[in-house]
């Protein structure tokens, strides 16, 4: 399922209904993504007052249901969920949530990492950021391509590469 | 056609939409840049930088050498930055 | 923070709280593991009808607070959280979350996966599937232990293995 | 020495603690594995194959050669499946 609102959600009310009834359903992976008092990634910490998202609302719901569609071809999922705010936000309020139920977690936690990755980088919205020096456009970042640029070829990774030290 | 902006495209263009009538040899988004660009003022500034310009006809993403044709919707906007 | 128990919990209320005035944090990711009314990953879909968590309480609570410190010292994370139930559960019953908070999507989702898979191997919990043939003790299998081995060499992973058809 | 048995080793063993005594000679997990078997019963029963014995000494997850003395808390288990 996949909604665009202006209005917050309920995560935890969200997971029951996608939930309901399904007991077929092992394990559900979410992303909760949230604005942030600092300016982007590489922009020296700047800090944000709030951020307007503005997006192409007849286009943002055929990308939702195209990018929702394309995780589950792609892994054994019971129940997906997309929801993307727009307009204006300020810090430590969510702007988006994904969520995927599977039988198994490691289709949960990839179909869920695969949803936000491609969310970053295919979905029609553009983030204003009211800084002490202005309105500013956050601008698409390499990182955000590269990853989601992982998910575009092979095959399904059944193992990657450890994290450890 | 009808024309959308979207972030600083509809700033630099000064408009969020607008209905445009481009001569029949405009084929091509990338032709319709061209076009629009020829405009001037905030439009050459707006398509200044080919590498962020991304485009929806229809609403679908395509590249630079889809078509276009008189009744489409033709977006303009910079890489997206959803999530 | 960790926390073992026989109570259920509010997923959205948990991740409230974890996330409460700290607006550095850009994301967060979340993992619910829930009981299955099929048993085991290959035993032939054999309906269950409850499942026990024993645990070895003087040992789970050392367990979970080395693994949470585990993920802490390999991902730069402004927050954690880990909840384990024991006692008897039945199909859609939560058993399982964990949860965590960064300023980067990429630290959140790669902890988060880190912490489901060492808890599958390294939390002293079993459990005992009630099915129609009686009680069955699950056995731990190849697979987790392949997951979780993957987070035990090697440098956190900056890329991974695409997953596209 | 307190012992403890979880999951299906406390089945087999049929208790789920106990105090024991073993000899001076039992200096390691596996030593104390050994003289639990030759209780015989469901000792040897619950520590029949090898490859699915895990132990915690003092709640800390240890390996087969890890050192026992009197006093000691050991737990004798399957491997874990949390999560």
């Amino acid at each position: 399922m996949i909604r665009v609102q202006a209005e917050d959600f309920d995560v935890g009310r969200e997971l029951e209904q996608l939930c309901e009834g399904n007991h077929a359903i092992g394990g559900v992976c979410t992303f909760v993504g949230l604005v942030r008092d600092m300016a982007g990634d590489h922009s020296g910490d700047k800090a944000i007052q709030a951020m307007t998202l503005e997006h192409y609302p007849e286009m943002t719901e055929k990308a939702l249901i195209e990018i929702e569609a394309e995780a589950q071809a792609r892994w054994p999922l019971e129940a997906t969920l997309i929801i993307h705010r727009f307009g204006r936000l300020e810090p430590g309020q969510r702007i988006v949530m994904v969520a995927t139920a599977s039988a198994h977690r490691e289709a949960a936690i990839e179909a869920c990492h695969f949803l936000i990755d491609w969310l970053k980088t295919k979905a029609p919205f553009w983030k204003l950021e009211e800084t002490p020096d202005g309105g500013q456009w956050v601008d698409a970042n390499a990182a955000d391509d590269e990853a989601a640029g992982r998910w575009v070829e092979g095959k399904p990774a059944k193992t990657k590469p450890g994290a450890a030290e | 056609m009808k024309l959308l902006y979207f972030a600083w495209f509809r700033e630099k263009a000064g408009v969020a939409q607008e209905q445009a009538s481009p001569p029949d040899s405009v084929t091509t988004v990338a032709l319709l840049v061209d076009w629009l660009k020829s405009r001037g003022n905030g439009y050459a500034e707006a398509f200044n930088d080919a590498s962020v310009i991304r485009v929806a006809v229809n609403q679908e993403y395509v590249s630079m050498d889809y078509p276009v044709a008189p009744g489409d919707e033709v977006a303009f906007f910079p890489p997206m930055t959803g999530g």
